[in-house]
């Protein structure tokens, strides 16, 4: 096992001007197999200039790694202008210590991510698998396509324990999302597949859905006019009245499923 | 155009206008021109290399209002191909919708100097001249379009061809276009309506039938001087059993005397048009029956428009045909119907080889190439992006220089190509001359564009010049693929542009455009029917109307003049 | 005094180009004919920032185009993430060197359409829009549907060029053959003209669409008796009228890209477009704002392949609004200094987001003072386009049409002026070394 | 504390006509007030040009109060411009565009004067 130990020097953070810090070439894969001095020469970007991962960073390394899968990666410090964390991971473990900012898990597929507070917008964009927890909030977008893609996320499995943005899970066509509290507007969004389970309550959830489904343990708010009302099922001792649409999609899409208290 | 002289040495040249098939051979280029001698030039080695003109493309989608909406609604397009800038690169970005720069590059990359943009919708000629200007090395021009123009149908219908000839003679002088392209005659107008037209049926409003409208269209072009035929897409483009629609439109120009030694009508993406079958069930490839008739006939020459396996941005002003599309597909549509002129379409679509009919219209567009006998009848398009983008054009040429790559290709393919096209069972495999025919030499005189020094290297002609790092024994599908996608060099106006597959320089390009000269009176009786129609019609003024020089701030004049 | 005909309005996206001015001693002293109220307010001219200036101390000093544009190279050359924000009340000639200097420093550039029309550029890239050009709607159109839009308002001649009011050739008796639905929270002057007025619930314009595409596809049985405040009934009369018409059209403003669900509220807008069209014509089109938005909407994606909040930092193009996008980056303290040019920040972004902006070093390029002049660093008089410059703009249905030079002007273009930046930032990369 | 209301703004001719000349006072009067429902401006007892304060989450400005019939109760608009910035939510939602429309904001009758565009700008200062 190999432990990097990442921390954001204060200064980055401290000007008129909190200019994003972008870590993408910082994952288990990228830095297995390197030693410190090769993790400090590593670039990041921080604005329109490519830097020193240890000229922005205290670097310290403990033990070693075969491969990125014994890899995992502590990021300290103010993480809030610290944008892509873990992007495009493939294997190893990422662990945040505080709120990160936009992208974190993007694209990965394997490993994990633990964000010991919230993640800002697009977090496990387009995701093809491994684990994201996100102990706080989770920002808008959260596990959805990039601009005018049609899928977003297709594996994985992604824990929020607060409340998420709009357009949670937009296009997802995999995997598994389970928010504890409450989620904003338009949660799966033209979702295709996959599940999804919010504990609080939700606003215009399903919109558009072809496929998957969707629970919510609280109230449903603003519920879409073109869902279709089956009857009801009981899941996990509960009644839930079960709904499939959404019918604006036309009937022969409208394959999702949206469960309701 | 570069000042000096530049001596390409030993190259193996194929210059088929001038009848060069691979013959060891010097090139010296002084400011910019071909001549027959050098005295103190810069050297490049080609010793052992292919050595072609420029390359010329006779269609495609690359500059204007369609291309950019396409380029706008596929952001995942856009992401696709990024690079960054560099100190000569502005940076790129898109795959089937390339930005304005990574256009330029990319051609310049393969070869190519000069690129025919094939719809240019005259009341937004302005943007298409915009884009033109902003994309770098490559010489260039534009079709508008002047098919579905109501001012066009009622002259059909009144049988004005005169008339009609001092309109598109107008038309083609305001837009700073090049010739008179046609989109699905009749049916773009009737889109308006949501509906559609096949050849002969009537446009609504108008009574008068698509067939009618080719046919006049091309006597009123004959009436000048003009370099370039009518480039036809005929109606019912891209469905099954399409193919006597084909030539019932081939048909429509039997008679009619071009100006010049070139077909009275440019029938462009052929594959599209040859379709068997009722549906899409039993869809099957028609190409023998077009190729026939393409081997029988003088008049009509073609290009391919062949499939690239993938995912790409179909774009068209046949709107109805791109809704077709979108139905089938169901992903994002975006349609743009153009006031008293023509329309637009866009829908993204996969061409998958898992696709029995996507598979057979893949063999279509090379069995076209195959079964063609005169290749001077024939250019190599994919009608970018429409069945693919141009950066696929390497693995067409490998293909149809490769009857091994063939077969490989064949067996990842759906089976239907087995038993529905002709596919596997033809043996021809094109030589070097015969790719630099369809590459560039067709081209070129089909657009009648090598008696202004394109397409050829004959003395006098202009110095862009492709040399591909490969031998002409090459026999290798892939290393032919390699070799035609990036250049060892390519040079325009005599500056090398592209060395080594790297872009050194971007000199801008020329916009050639045509002026077809008509007869004052003529110009008069039409214009008073014209402004009427912006009068109370169009939703611009007759004044703000046509192109200002400003749009063409590199212009290559061609005059037109009445012919008798 | 000089008669100029077709002259072209550089205020609102309906870009009209039959304006009739009277021009004496090199000033427009008459509009005659064609212009709207608030394209004769423009004009006929306003107020200018007299001078180029620096601020020095917190108040603004005069000095030479030279000093001002000297200035603002150093400012943007010495950045670490600048932004270079507005482009939309310019001509496309400035944009596209707005761009190269974008390319140039590593910059995210960023157009008004962030706060106006980026949600319909958003909703355009996940289901496409199915639209026409203007005069198509003049000629054709049989119902029109303003959604969100209150043109009496804001774009004042278009209903009687291009929609209601206009005479074309299906629709020769103007109004007489056409219907009128607006839908909107409040009861506007435009809405006072409708032959169905949907006064909806603030925010729930979602949930109507979403009926309304049900009910277009036939399932009336779902939908309950009233969504966002209206009666089922309306709602079905409203489809009625859809399906009957020849050629319908939804116009629709800053009602709906304002709104709760923003882009995604405009995709269900063209989601019933599209459901509509399965039974007859259907369009659909942003009612655009500034004159050239559009432009440099077209001319930033021709050059990047993307139409707003751009950012080149890496060199090439990554776009993403709601990250990149201006209002974004300022209230996330993201940019280090603005370049802000034919636009308002000052005016037009929220509270949150000028704190930061009165912070860094701006720049400011346009005609006219405005709240933003209040904390500009650098402040570079520009010529009016239409009026004093000439060049390309787009309207809302991208038509290109050519702006007009009327007067003379010692004042410098917006082209000449980002022409002049990019040189003297060159100049000072060049002499560092990079 | 005062009257729970739905904060929209938008376009208006007189400020379309003084886009360019935001500085002027045609700008001012017409772009620093707040259009209420007449049964709005009686609950709240304010009458046509006295000054109302309306309070978001993100900030507060003193406008002149104007009645308009079309305007639905609970509904307030203000026309785009600094005085309604200055109440709008920046969180764009990861689209970029601010949140103009639909904010919950409290109004009530002040004394206050109503700020005008430089005084307005110099808040966001310092």
């Amino acid at each position: 096992m190999q432990t990097i130990k990442l921390k954001l020097k204060e200064e980055v953070t401290r000007g008129v001007a909190k200019i994003p810090v972008e870590v993408d070439s910082l994952t288990p894969d990228k830095l297995a197999g390197k030693t410190e001095a090769e993790i400090k020469a590593v670039k990041v970007w921080w604005g329109n200039k490519e830097e020193n991962t240890g000229d922005l960073f205290d670097v310290s390394v403990e033990g070693e790694a075969g491969s990125a899968e014994e890899v995992k990666i502590v990021l300290e410090g103010d993480l809030s202008r610290v944008k892509h964390i873990g992007d495009g991971m493939k294997a190893g473990e990422i662990e945040a210590l505080g709120d990160v900012d936009m992208h974190c898990g993007a694209m990965m597929s394997g490993g994990k991510i633990t964000v010991k507070g919230a993640a800002d917008c697009w977090a496990g964009r387009e995701m093809h698998g491994g684990e994201l927890v996100i102990e706080g909030d989770a920002g808008d977008n959260l596990c959805a396509m990039y601009r005018g893609e049609m899928t977003g996320m297709t594996g994985g499995k992604v824990t929020v324990g607060g409340n998420t943005g709009e357009c949670v899970a937009q296009n997802m066509a995999g995997g598994e999302i389970e928010i504890k509290g409450n989620a904003y507007i338009l949660t799966g969004l033209n979702m295709k597949g996959g599940k999804i389970t919010i504990e609080g309550d939700a606003v215009m959830p399903g919109a558009d859905m072809t496929g998957g489904a969707i629970t919510v343990k609280g109230n449903v708010r603003d519920m879409i006019p073109s869902f279709r009302l089956e009857g009801t099922e009981s899941i996990e001792g509960e009644e839930y009245k079960k709904y499939t649409g959404d019918l604006a999609m036309t009937e022969k899409k409208a394959k999702g499923v949206l469960y309701v208290k | 155009m570069a000042e000096g002289e530049l001596l390409i040495r030993n190259g193996v040249v194929y210059d088929p206008i001038n009848g060069v098939k691979g013959e060891k051979k010097d090139i010296c280029i002084r400011d910019g021109k071909v001549v027959e001698s050098v005295t103190n030039p810069k050297v490049i080695d080609a010793e052992g290399r292919v050595v072609m003109p420029g390359g010329v493309d006779i269609h495609s989608h690359i500059a204007g209002g369609k291309v950019n909406a396409g380029r706008l609604f596929r952001p995942e397009d856009g992401r696709k191909g990024v690079k960054a800038r560099t100190k000569v690169c502005r940076q790129e970005s898109g795959y089937s919708v390339p930005n304005t720069f990574a256009t330029g590059y990319r051609y310049a990359r393969m070869g190519y100097t000069f690129v025919m943009e094939a719809a240019m919708p005259p009341l937004a000629a302005r943007h298409t001249h915009e884009e033109l200007v902003d994309i770098p090395i490559l010489d260039n021009a534009a079709l508008p379009l002047l098919d579905n123009n109501w001012m066009t149908m009622e002259y059909v219908k009144s049988g004005d061809t005169d008339l009609l000839a001092a309109y598109i003679a107008w038309m083609i002088k305001a837009t700073k276009g090049y010739s008179v392209k046609v989109v699905n005659p009749g049916g773009t107008e009737a889109w308006a309506w949501a509906k559609n037209c096949d050849l002969n049926d009537e446009v609504p409003y108008f009574d008068v039938t698509p067939a009618e409208i080719v046919k006049n269209l091309a006597v009123a072009n004959e009436k000048f001087e003009m370099p370039h035929s009518i480039h036809v897409h005929g109606n019912m483009l891209g469905h099954p059993g399409n193919y006597e629609v084909t030539t019932s439109t081939y048909d429509l120009v039997k008679g009619i005397k071009p100006y010049r030694d070139r077909p009275a009508m440019h029938a462009t993406h052929t594959q599209f048009h040859s379709y068997g079958g009722t549906t899409w069930g039993n869809f099957e490839s028609k190409a023998g029956a077009i190729a026939d008739y393409i081997n029988k006939n003088e008049h009509v020459s073609i290009d391919l428009g062949s499939i690239i396996l993938g995912d790409t941005t179909t774009m068209t002003a046949d709107g109805p045909m791109e809704y077709s599309l979108y139905q089938i597909t169901g992903r994002k549509w975006t349609n743009h119907d153009v006031e008293l002129e023509t329309g637009t379409g866009i829908t993204p679509f996969l061409y998958s080889g898992k696709s029995p009919v996507n598979t057979i219209q893949w063999a279509i567009g090379q069995e076209l190439a195959l079964l063609v006998k005169d290749p001077w009848k024939l250019a190599l398009t994919t009608d970018h992006p429409n069945a693919g983008p141009f950066i696929g054009y390497p693995i067409i040429i490998s293909m149809l220089m490769s009857k091994k790559r063939r077969d490989e290709s064949a067996e990842d393919m759906h089976k239907v190509i087995f038993d529905r096209a002709e596919y596997c069972s033809i043996d021809r495999e094109y030589d070097l001359n015969e790719i630099a025919i369809i590459t560039r030499g067709m081209a070129a005189k089909t657009l009648g564009l090598h008696e202004h020094g394109k397409g050829h290297l004959g003395i006098g002609a202009d110095g862009d010049v492709a040399i591909y790092d490969m031998s002409p024994e090459e026999t290798d599908a892939g290393k032919i693929q390699k070799a035609f996608l990036n250049t060892k060099y390519t040079i325009k106006g005599g500056e090398v542009v592209v060395k080594d597959g790297e872009v050194v320089a971007t000199p801008a390009g020329k916009t050639y455009f045509v002026t077809p000269e008509c007869d004052e009176k003529l110009t008069d009786e039409m214009l008073v029917k014209l402004k009427d129609k912006f009068e109370h019609y169009y939703s611009v003024s007759f004044n703000n109307y046509p192109v200002q020089d400003a749009y063409v701030p590199n212009p290559y004049e061609i005059k037109a003049p009445w012919r008798s | 005094m000089v008669e100029i005909t077709d002259v072209v309005c550089s205020l609102c996206g309906c870009v009209c180009d039959d304006i009739v001015v009277e021009v004496e001693d090199n000033k427009v002293t008459k509009v005659k004919k064609g212009a709207c109220a608030v394209g004769k307010s423009k004009l006929m001219g306003h107020g200018r920032i007299e001078e180029p200036a620096i601020r020095e101390n917190g108040s603004l000093k005069a000095c030479s185009y030279d000093d001002a544009i000297k200035k603002a190279a150093e400012i943007l050359a010495a950045s670490r993430r600048p932004l270079l924000y507005g482009w939309s009340s310019t001509v496309c000639e400035a944009d596209k060197v707005g761009v190269e200097l974008a390319e140039e420093i590593g910059a995210v550039i960023d157009n008004t359409a962030s706060v106006c029309h980026g949600p319909s550029v958003l909703a355009i890239q996940d289901v496409g829009l199915p639209s026409c050009t203007l005069g198509e709607v003049k000629n054709r159109a049989d119902l029109i549907i303003y959604w969100g839009a209150n043109p009496a308002a804001a774009h004042a001649n278009h209903m009687k060029r291009y929609s209601y009011i206009s005479k074309g050739y299906w629709t020769e008796e103007g109004k007489k053959n056409k219907k009128l639905v607006v839908v909107d929270v409040r009861r506007t002057a435009t809405a006072k003209m409708a032959d169905v007025f949907l006064q909806i619930e603030q925010g729930k314009d979602y949930l109507v669409l979403s009926a309304l595409r049900a009910l277009l596809y036939g399932y009336e049985d779902v939908v309950p008796e009233e969504v966002g405040g209206i009666p089922k009934k309306d709602l079905l009369e409203t489809v009625k009228m859809m399906k009957e018409s020849k050629f319908g059209i939804i116009f629709f403003g800053m009602g709906v890209t304002h709104t709760r669900g923003r882009h995604n509220t405009i995709v269900n807008a063209i989601e019933v477009t599209r459901a509509a069209h399965t039974h007859t014509k259907f369009s659909i089109m942003p009612m655009r704002g500034h004159y050239n938005v559009a432009g440099i909407n077209q001319v930033c994606t021709w050059e990047t392949g993307f139409p707003f909040a751009v950012d080149l930092t890496r060199g090439y193009a990554w776009y993403n609004p709601g990250e990149v996008s201006a209002t974004d980056l300022l209230i996330r303290r993201e940019c280090d200094t603005a370049l802000i040019i034919a636009s308002d920040p000052g005016a037009h972004f929220p509270g949150e987001s000028i704190r930061h902006l009165a912070k860094i070093p701006v720049i400011q390029i346009d005609p006219f003072p405005n709240p933003t002049t209040e904390f500009a660093d650098v402040v570079i008089p520009a010529a009016i386009s239409g009026v004093e410059a000439e060049g390309n703009v787009y309207r809302m249905d991208n038509i290109p049409i050519r702006l007009r030079k009327l007067v003379d002007t010692e004042y410098i273009a917006d082209e000449e002026i980002m022409k002049r930046i990019l040189e003297e930032v060159r100049a000072i990369r060049e002499k560092e070394g990079e | 504390m005062g009257t729970k209301v739905n904060l929209i703004s938008g376009r208006t001719i007189v400020q379309g006509q003084n886009l360019d000349n935001k500085l002027s006072e045609a700008y001012f009067n017409e772009v620093a007030t707040c259009e209420l429902n007449g049964s709005d401006m009686e609950k709240l007892g304010v009458a046509a040009d006295e000054r109302v304060k309306v309070k978001t989450s993100f900030g507060e400005v003193v406008v002149k109060a104007k009645e308009k019939a079309g305007t639905p109760e609970g509904v307030i608009f203000i026309p785009m411009g600094p005085w309604a910035n200055a109440l709008v939510s920046g969180d764009t939602h990861g689209a970029g565009m601010p949140s103009f429309k639909g904010i919950d904001a409290e109004i009530e009758p002040t004394e206050e004067e109503v700020l005008h565009v430089k005084e307005l700008m110099k808040t966001y200062m310092g």
